[in-house]
Parts: C-alpha cells; structure tokens; sequence
C-alpha cells in the first residue's frame, strides 16, 4: 500500500536520515524508532504530505502522493504531537468539525460516544482549554474511533501524556484497526502494549545521515 | 464540499463569538483612531469635515490589517491548519469559507459604525450613506489581500507587522477610491464611477484571492 | 499541496541549461567582470557628457543636471521590479531554482534606485518647488513601489528556509505587480482631482541633444551596472544555497574559492 | 537585582535584535500610517501642515499600541513568564527591565524617524526638532501604560475590551500634550508647557507603572 | 521541609481534589498519581506558587508559601509541562537567562558542560526552535544539572518525549539530588527506573472531590 524509495530528509541544510526505503502492505503496525533528533516526526510529516523530502519517493498505491487527489487525503489520518484541537470549542465542537474535515460526518450520538469512551463523560461540552493536558490528548485521539474506515494512521507519539487506562483504550482501538485491514505507523519512546503485534520497525539511527 | 464550507464558516464565527473581545478590539480601534484625530489636530469643523473621509477609511484599513495576520496563525498555531491542508476538500475553498467568516465578523461592523463616526466629521446623510457602501464594496477585498499576506507569513517571526508592511502598498487603491467616493459626494459630484471600480477591483480579487492564499499556504507547508 | 514536479522536459531542453546554479556561476563570473567595467566606462562618459558637455539650463541653472541621475535612476527602479517579477513567475510555474536566487539578487538593487529617485527629486524640488517632497501622482506611486521593494526584501528576510523565501517572495511580487498598473492609476485620479496647477513639472523648454545623450548614456551605464551587481549577488547567492552541494565542494577542493 | 535587570534588558534586546525585521517593521508601519493620511485626504500643502503634527503623532501611537499587547503575550505563552513570576528578583524589576528594552528598540528609532515624516508634511525645522523631543518625552509613558494594558489581558479572557476603555483616556493626554507641543511651534509661541507636562507625565508612569504591571501579572496567576 | 495541610483544589468552580495533607522530609522522592485530570498538575502548580488553593495551606520551613520572601524562590524548582524556553534563543541563551532568573550565575563552561551531559553537542548555538521536541526537552532539563544546589524540584511530567538515554540521564540526575539532600515531587504515567527510591506517594485518584 505505502511504499517509499531512497527517502532522505534535510532539514534547515542539516541532513537528517538517507537512503530510507520500505514498503508497507496492509494489516501491518510499524513503529519507527530512534534517539531525540533522529527524524521520526519529520518522516511522518513527510509521509503525511507535510514536509517534501529532499530525495525519494513516497507512493500510495503505486502512485506517489504528490499526485494523489483526494483519494489519499481520506485514506491517511496524521496526528502529530500538537493535538490540532481548538481550546476555544467544547470537545464535541472539535470533534465535529476535525471530521468533517476529513471527509466523514458522523453524527452527534456517534460523537458523543466516542467521547464517553475516551472517558469525557461530563466534558462534552466544557471549552477544551479547561481541560488537563491528558484530558486534551483523549479528545484528540477520540477522533480515531471516527476514523476506523481510514487505511493508514500515522501517529506521533500517541502515548504521551496518557494514562494507563487511556493507554490501554488505545492500544485496543489501533488493534481493532488492524483487524480490520488498516496500517499503523507510530512513533513512541515508552514501552507499549502492543509489541507482539508489530510487524515492522524502521530505525532511524542507522541512517544518520553522516554530517 | 459546500456542506465543509458552512461547517467552516460556522466555526470560524463560533470561535469569533466565544472570543468576541477580540472583535470588539478591532471595532475600539476603528474607533479609536476615528475619534483620536479631532482630539490631535483641533476641533475646526471645515477642517474635520475635509479629512473627515479619509480619517474614518484609514481608520477601517488599520482595523482591518490589525486582525487578519491572527486569521490563520492561531489555526496554524495549533495546528489545525495542518489539518486543513491534509484534507479532501480543496485548500481554496477552505479558504474563501475562512475569509468571508472573517469579513462577517470583522468587517460588516465597521460598515455600520462608520457612517456614525462620519458624523462626528460633520459629514452630510448622502456622504455617510457612500461612506458605508463604499466601505461595503471595498473591504472584501482589503480582506482578501490581507488574507494573501497572512497566509504568506505564517509561521514566521514577527508576522503582525510583516503583513502591515506587505500590505499597505496595495491596500492604497482601494483607499484612495474610497475616499475618493466620499469627496465627490462632499462635493456635489457623482460618486458612482468610484463606486464601480471598487467594486470590480473586490471582484477581481475575489477571483484571483483564494487561489493566490491557498497557494501561500501550500509554500508554508513544502 | 501538490506542486507539480519540474517538467523535465522543459529542464532538459537546452534553453534551460544555464537555469542550473552549477552552469550558471561560471558563466556569471565571467561576464561581471565585463559589465562592471562597461559600466564604469559609461558612467564616466555620461558624467562628462552632464556635467561638461551638457549646456546650462537657461530656467533651472546648474540643478537641473540632477536629471541625468534621477530619470534613469527612476526608469531602473520600475524595470528592476519587472524583472524580478517575470524571475519570480518563471520560478513559481518551473520550480527552476535560479529564478528565485535572480528575484532575490534584484531586489535590492531595484530597492537601491527608487532610494536614488526618491532622494535625487527631493534634492531637485527643493531648488525648484520650494519643497522636499510633494504629494504629486508619481512621486506617491514611486514611494509605493519603494514600499513593496521593502515588503519584498522583509518578506524574503523573515523566512529562513530559501525555497520557501524564493516562492512566497516570488507569489508577492506577482501579486505586486498586477497592482502596480492599478497603484499608478488610482494615484494619478486621486491627484488630478486635488493638484490641478499647482505642482507641474517645470521642464526645460525642449530638451537640448546633448541632454537626451546624456541621459542615455547614463541609462545604459546603470543598465551596466545593475548586471554586473546582479550576477555577483547571484554568485554569492549561488554559494551560500549550494554549499552542500558535489560541485561546489570540488570547487572548495580546487582552492578556487 | 541588578545583574538580573541587565541580564533581562540584554535577553529582550537580543530577542529583538534576532527578530529586528519586527523593529524595522514597527518603524515601517509608522512612515506608511502617516503616508497613508495623505492619500486619503488629499494633496493641499496648507491642509497637509494643518494636520502634520497630528498624524504623526496618531501614528506613534498606533504603532505603540501594536506592539505592546504582544510584550508579555509570547513570555505568558512558552511559560517564561512563570519562571520571573517564580524568581527571587521583585517582578517590577523584572518588568520594568522589560519596558525599558521595549521603548529602546521599538520607540527610539520613533523619535528619529518622526522629524523626516513632519517634512513631508512641511513642518518647519523648530517644529521637526519639537516634534521629536514631545515624541521622546512622550512614548515612556504609551509604552508603560500599554504595558499594564497588555499585563491586564494576560490573565482575564474577556476583559480585554475593558482594558482598552481603560487605556484609551490614559493615552489621550499624552497624544494631546505631544500635538499642542507641536502646534504652539508651529504657531511661534512656546511649547515649553506642553513638554514639562510631557515630562512630568512619563515621571509618573515610570514611578507607577511597574508596580501596576506586576500586580496585574500577579492577578493572572492566582 | 514542605508540609501540606488539608489542601483542597478547586478549579473553574468544578472541585479537583480535597483534604490533601503530607510532610515531605529532605531527601525523600514523592510521586504524586492519578488519572488524567485528577489534579496532578494543579497540586503541583500550587507548591510552586502559581495557582491559590481553594483552602488548606502550604508551608516551607515552617513558614506559608505566600508569606515567604525569596527564600522559597531558592530553593524551589518547578518545571511544567511546557519547557519555558524562547525558540529565539539558543540553548547556551536560554539556559543562562533561566539560572539568572533563578539566581544562580554560572560561567558558560559549565553551561557547555551541563548541555554536554544531555547529549546537545554540537546544538550549543542553534536556535532552539530548530530543535526537535525530544532535545528542546533535553535543554530544558539541563536547567536542572545547574540548580542542584535547590533544595525541592517539582517537575511535570518530566520523563515525556524523552528517548530511553535521555530518560536514564535524568534519573540519574534526580538519584544524585536525593543524595546531596534535596527532595523531589515529581508526576509521571510512564514506568521510570527510579521506583525503589519512591519514598513517598500521593494518589489524588483517592482524594477525588465528590462532584
Ligand atoms: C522625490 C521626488 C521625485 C520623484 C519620486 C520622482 C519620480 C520620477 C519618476 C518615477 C520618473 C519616471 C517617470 C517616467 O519615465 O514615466 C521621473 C521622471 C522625471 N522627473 Fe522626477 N521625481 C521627483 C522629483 C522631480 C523633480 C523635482 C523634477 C524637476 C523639477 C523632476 C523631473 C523629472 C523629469 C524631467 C523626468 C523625466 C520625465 C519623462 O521623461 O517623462 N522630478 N521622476
Ligand atoms: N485552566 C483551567 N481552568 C479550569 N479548569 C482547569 C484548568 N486546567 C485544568 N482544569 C481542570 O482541573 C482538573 C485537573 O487538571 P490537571 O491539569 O491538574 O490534571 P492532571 O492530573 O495534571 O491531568 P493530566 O494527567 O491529564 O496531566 C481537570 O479536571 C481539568 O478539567
Ligand atoms: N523546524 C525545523 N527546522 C529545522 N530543523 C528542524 C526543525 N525541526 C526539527 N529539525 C531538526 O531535524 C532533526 C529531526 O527532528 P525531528 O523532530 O524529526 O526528530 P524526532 O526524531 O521526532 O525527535 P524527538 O524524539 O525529539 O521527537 C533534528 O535534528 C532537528 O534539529
Ligand atoms: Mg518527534
Ligand atoms: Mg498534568
């Protein structure tokens, strides 16, 4: 499905990795790793469409995602380390709007459910910036569960700032969503769960780009 | 799409009402530098009553380029705007839907309160009546161009100012027609030729703008 | 925000050769060299020409002769942001990387001579109009384009990333430059109405042939230099941006830097 | 505490050096505000030094006003401002360090520049020379009393239009001292009140303000 | 050392916690627990000083928090979640303004030094908005290398976006503070190496205000 060629990110004139290639089929969970700086948020972004690599391919079945209309937009869900939320909108507000956004338009009980099994039961409708910085990230990651017909979730450190019992719902939900045929590619410093069922794992630190 | 467009609008209009301080900001500015400019220069009514147009026409400009480098930082900010680009609908589309909500909120209102700040100049009810339309038919444009600027600037240091400096320069058409739309009817002259090319000039960039800004925001995000 | 990719075939094409920074430096290293002295040797006939050749003004007396500075110094300033602009499009449509290092190294030159016109007129209407500056219709359009030079040159400064610089400076200028016609106009309605007589330009009668060769000639001497600026900028321009790059690390190599 | 002040006066100095596109642009919104006053009101020269003084000094205003909300709004954001809430130094120390470097990079090049803006308007030498020292006088005082303006805002969402109303009476005087200044020059009498007032004004601030500011930041943290 | 009365939290009128009491001795290392959004970083924020409590109080040395003079300044260190760094400035900048303000002056060697530590090499000068997440973390930890001779550190959720080397580095750091006397109250989610030193800890999951 995902397949990207000779990958090398340069960032301010600094080279960052080279010569980066895999190939992802479906069903699979790839966790990319490396130390501080070695590159992780800067290939997903890149994976995203955020950020143009400066060598290399990136191809979203077989056609390289530069091209793509919108075909890939609905298939891929990015979430970086900012939560992309508005602390001006209540919970329900963000979610709403991030969907629609995305293509999708779920309705208010499907939100409000989703909401409830984040655990932000009576937090519909509080404005975002009141919550705490975990209740924030539960909310952002409530849209995952609105977007189980994706193919391809890209996710930045999705574990920080989340409890144990937030980190297990997590767990679950990118379980299910490999059951289900879609990809995972994440990025995470904490020990997780999930460790048996990764298939795929790209090290960064062994393309440092020498420099 | 339409129906991203009216979620869109919508939401950029709740955001404006939950922070509606910042509104009535920009509308205290407009004032300000409205009623600030007899307390500088001196009360002589023949005097006010000659900058009295272009007075109240600088003032909307300086309010309208006071809020439109925050119309895409916030979202690009918290990355939101991130969000935006990555999605199915067009960028420009998203665009004009962030733009016209901006217009609603920021702008409409300036068009109401000039003609009352007009008669703190002493202008008369045919000239404050061109001042508001004049005012109505050339804003969406200083909009747009800002809006041009803003997207232009995002991220960087300093944006507020960076898109002052951008935009002045191109804002001065639509200023000097205005005023111009204004005088003539102070005068007893017809206004209508003014009006016109404001209002083709707010078209053209209607055109052109959403395109140019989703392009802007495009060179932010490669 | 898919750019398309550059076309290659345009690329590969042989009028796009020198649109490579790596052929282009060369071939701008030595043709500065020419222009400035070119430029030197104009410079110093059109100054002789004004300042010797060129008769007294029967109205003005010897003021008048800021003309050969200030007209091509003005006629520069709006060429300069012409071509920067056509750079700037051919940079935003091809992705050709020189474009936007052309753009950038004309700016401040463009910058440099509407300061030039500016300051030579107000050197000029003080003599002759009894004021420093006047809000006359080309006076107020050349301040303006003096502010989107400015814009210009603030816009590229405050984006550190070069490619980014290059398009949105690049996007800038075009917009400046389908406003530049509509500035003019609207600048010159919105005088016509107010000035009238009062401020006119006191010409000389006809321009005498040795004042117009002048002017030519000093024109061309600015043309001279302003290629000559140019292409050394682009080099350093050059270097600055490809210093990772294979070719200039072997010209590091050679020494030849 | 001194070594601390200085550290902080240098930090925001070298802040602002690193972002010195900002000052320019403050310096440059100043000369397009009062650019812009022309091309809405028109071209007379005797209407022009009617309102010279007036224009220029709106336009100093303005761009104080723009640049102080922003003084502690990036400090509140990243949280450094927590840190000088926290520190062993007093916070009006701390603050009034902030102002200081504030007026120095954002305001003096203010009082130089305003002289070449009054000759565009045709403002005589005596007249030019006043101008800048009322400017100089002056701005001590826009910049502290923006300053409490903008501390005000940090903490209480949705107070910031009260603020405003609450700084636009403390600004008149100053705006009006600094145009009577001006205009009595240009009149042929003396100015000398005007400025003494001036003077007298900024005193007060300075030995006011930052206590006000540091009680304000304090408010938004408790 | 610090001695915390029947603290009660309240925030936006919606109670967080009630009747918290404890008393911290000198090298002891507290973790305080709970879901997110049970109040781990409003009970933080008020030892530091920055949010009142809605009753109880909170002394040092005998003396209440408000009525200290700088005494408390010295010897608290509090780190929140954000890193309170400029990304204008460098890390070599931003560290020394931040030990200034904390009033401590040390030379720019031993600034080099401390940023050594964390693994910031070649990074002295670059501003620090270039940085990844993982490093402008790192550099705002240094701060900690150059206040050991504070007496309490308070830090929010220090271990997040830190890779394993980071994350071992300061807990080292934290082992050596305890060890020179000083106390540390700290929040994490994350499983961290240092848990047979845990001395004391404080579950707000318990304390939850009925609501
Ligand atoms: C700051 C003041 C001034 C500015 C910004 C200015 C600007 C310009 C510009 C932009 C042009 C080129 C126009 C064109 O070719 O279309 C020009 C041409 C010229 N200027 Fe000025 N000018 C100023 C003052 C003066 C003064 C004081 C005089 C003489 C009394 C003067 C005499 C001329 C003449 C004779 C030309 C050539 C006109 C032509 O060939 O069409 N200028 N000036
Ligand atoms: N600025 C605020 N205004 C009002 N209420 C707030 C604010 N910040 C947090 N709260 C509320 O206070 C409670 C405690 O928040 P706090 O940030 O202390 O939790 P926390 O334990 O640090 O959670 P986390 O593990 O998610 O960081 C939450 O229920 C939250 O909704
Ligand atoms: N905006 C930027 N401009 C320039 N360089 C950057 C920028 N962001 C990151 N870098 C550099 O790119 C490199 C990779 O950064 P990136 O954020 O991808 O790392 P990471 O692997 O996600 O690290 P972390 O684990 O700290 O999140 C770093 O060395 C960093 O200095
Ligand atoms: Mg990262
Ligand atoms: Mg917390």
């Amino acid at each position: 499905m995902l397949q990207v060629k000779q990958l090398t990110c340069v960032r301010a004139d600094r080279p960052v990795f080279q010569g980066l290639s895999f190939d992802l089929k479906a069903s699979r969970l790839m966790q990319v790793v490396g130390v501080n700086g070695s590159g992780k948020t800067s290939l997903l972004r890149i994976l995203a469409g955020l950020l143009k690599p400066a060598e290399g391919s990136v191809s979203w079945r077989g056609m390289p995602i530069e091209q793509q209309t919108s075909d890939y937009s609905l298939a891929r869900v990015y979430m970086g380390h900012a939560n992309a939320l508005k602390g001006d909108l209540s919970a329900m507000e963000n979610l709403h709007w991030a969907c629609l956004l995305a293509g999708r338009d779920p309705t208010q009980p499907v939100i409000a459910e989703a909401l409830n099994h984040w655990g932000l039961n009576r937090r519909h409708h509080l404005p975002l910036r009141v919550l705490s910085q975990g209740q924030q990230r539960r909310a952002a990651l409530a849209r995952l569960s609105l977007l189980l017909d994706a193919k391809l979730w890209l996710l930045d450190e999705p574990f920080a700032a989340l409890d144990t019992e937030a980190q297990e719902a997590l767990e679950h939900l990118i379980a299910r969503f490999l059951d289900e045929g879609g990809s995972v590619i994440l990025t995470t410093h904490q020990a997780f769960g999930l460790s048996p069922r990764i298939t795929d794992r790209v090290d960064l630190d062994r393309l440092r780009a020498s420099c | 799409m339409l129906k991203v467009f009216k979620a869109l609008v919508k939401r950029d209009m709740t955001l404006a009402w939950r922070r509606r301080t910042d509104l009535l900001n920009a509308v205290l500015f407009f004032v300000m530098v409205s009623s600030l400019f007899p307390l500088a220069i001196g009360a002589d009514p023949k005097l006010l009553r000659l900058i009295g147009p272009g007075v109240v026409w600088v003032g909307a400009l300086l309010s309208c380029q006071l809020t439109l480098p925050r119309l895409f930082a916030s979202d690009h900010a918290d990355q939101t705007l991130e969000a935006m680009v990555l999605a199915p609908t067009p960028l420009s589309v998203l665009v004009l839907a962030k733009v016209l909500s901006h217009w609603l909120c920021a702008n409409m209102p300036l068009v109401f309160i000039a003609p009352v700040l007009g008669m703190q100049f002493g202008l008369g009810p045919e000239a404050l009546g061109v001042l508001a339309l004049s005012l109505a038919l050339g804003t969406p444009s200083l909009s747009l161009i800002g809006a041009i600027a803003g997207a232009l600037t995002l991220g960087l240091r300093g944006a507020g100012m960076l898109v002052a400096l951008l935009v002045l320069p191109l804002y001065c058409p639509v200023l000097i027609m205005g005023c111009l739309a204004v005088e003539a009817t102070v005068s007893g002259l017809s206004p209508e030729p003014y009006l016109l090319l404001l209002a083709a000039f707010s078209l053209a960039t209607v055109a052109i703008g959403p395109w140019a800004i989703a392009t802007a925001i495009g060179i932010a995000y490669e | 925000m898919s750019s398309a990719t550059p076309n290659q075939a345009l690329i590969g094409s042989r009028w796009f050769k020198y649109a490579s920074p790596a052929t282009f430096y060369p071939l701008a290293g030595t043709l500065a060299p020419w222009f400035a002295v070119l430029s030197l040797l104009l410079f110093g006939l059109g100054l002789y020409i004004s300042f010797f050749v060129a008769p007294t003004d029967a109205q003005q007396g010897e003021a008048y002769r800021i003309i050969f500075i200030h007209v091509p110094a003005a006629w520069m300033s709006m060429v300069i942001y012409l071509a920067m602009a056509f750079w700037a499009g051919l940079g935003l449509a091809f992705h050709t990387r020189l474009s936007g290092m052309m753009a950038s190294a004309l700016a401040p030159s463009g910058a440099l001579f509407t300061v030039i016109a500016l300051w030579t007129g107000a050197f000029w209407g003080k003599p002759t109009w009894g004021a420093w500056w006047v809000w006359d219709a080309r006076l107020t359009s050349e301040l303006l384009l003096l502010f989107l030079y400015l814009g210009f040159m603030a816009l590229q400064a405050a984006i550190e990333d070069p490619r980014r610089a290059d398009r949105a400076g690049a996007l800038l200028a075009l917009v400046g430059v389908v406003n530049i016609p509509i500035i003019y106009f609207s600048v010159q309605w919105w005088n016509t109405l107010h000035q009238g007589a009062s401020v006119s330009f006191t010409r000389a009668p006809s321009m005498a042939m040795t004042m117009l060769e002048g002017m030519m000639v000093m024109s061309l001497a600015c043309w001279a230099y302003v290629f000559a600026v140019v292409l050394w900028r682009v080099r350093k321009i050059i270097l600055i941006r490809e210093r990772n790059s294979d070719w200039v690390r072997q010209l590091q190599q050679k020494g030849v830097l």
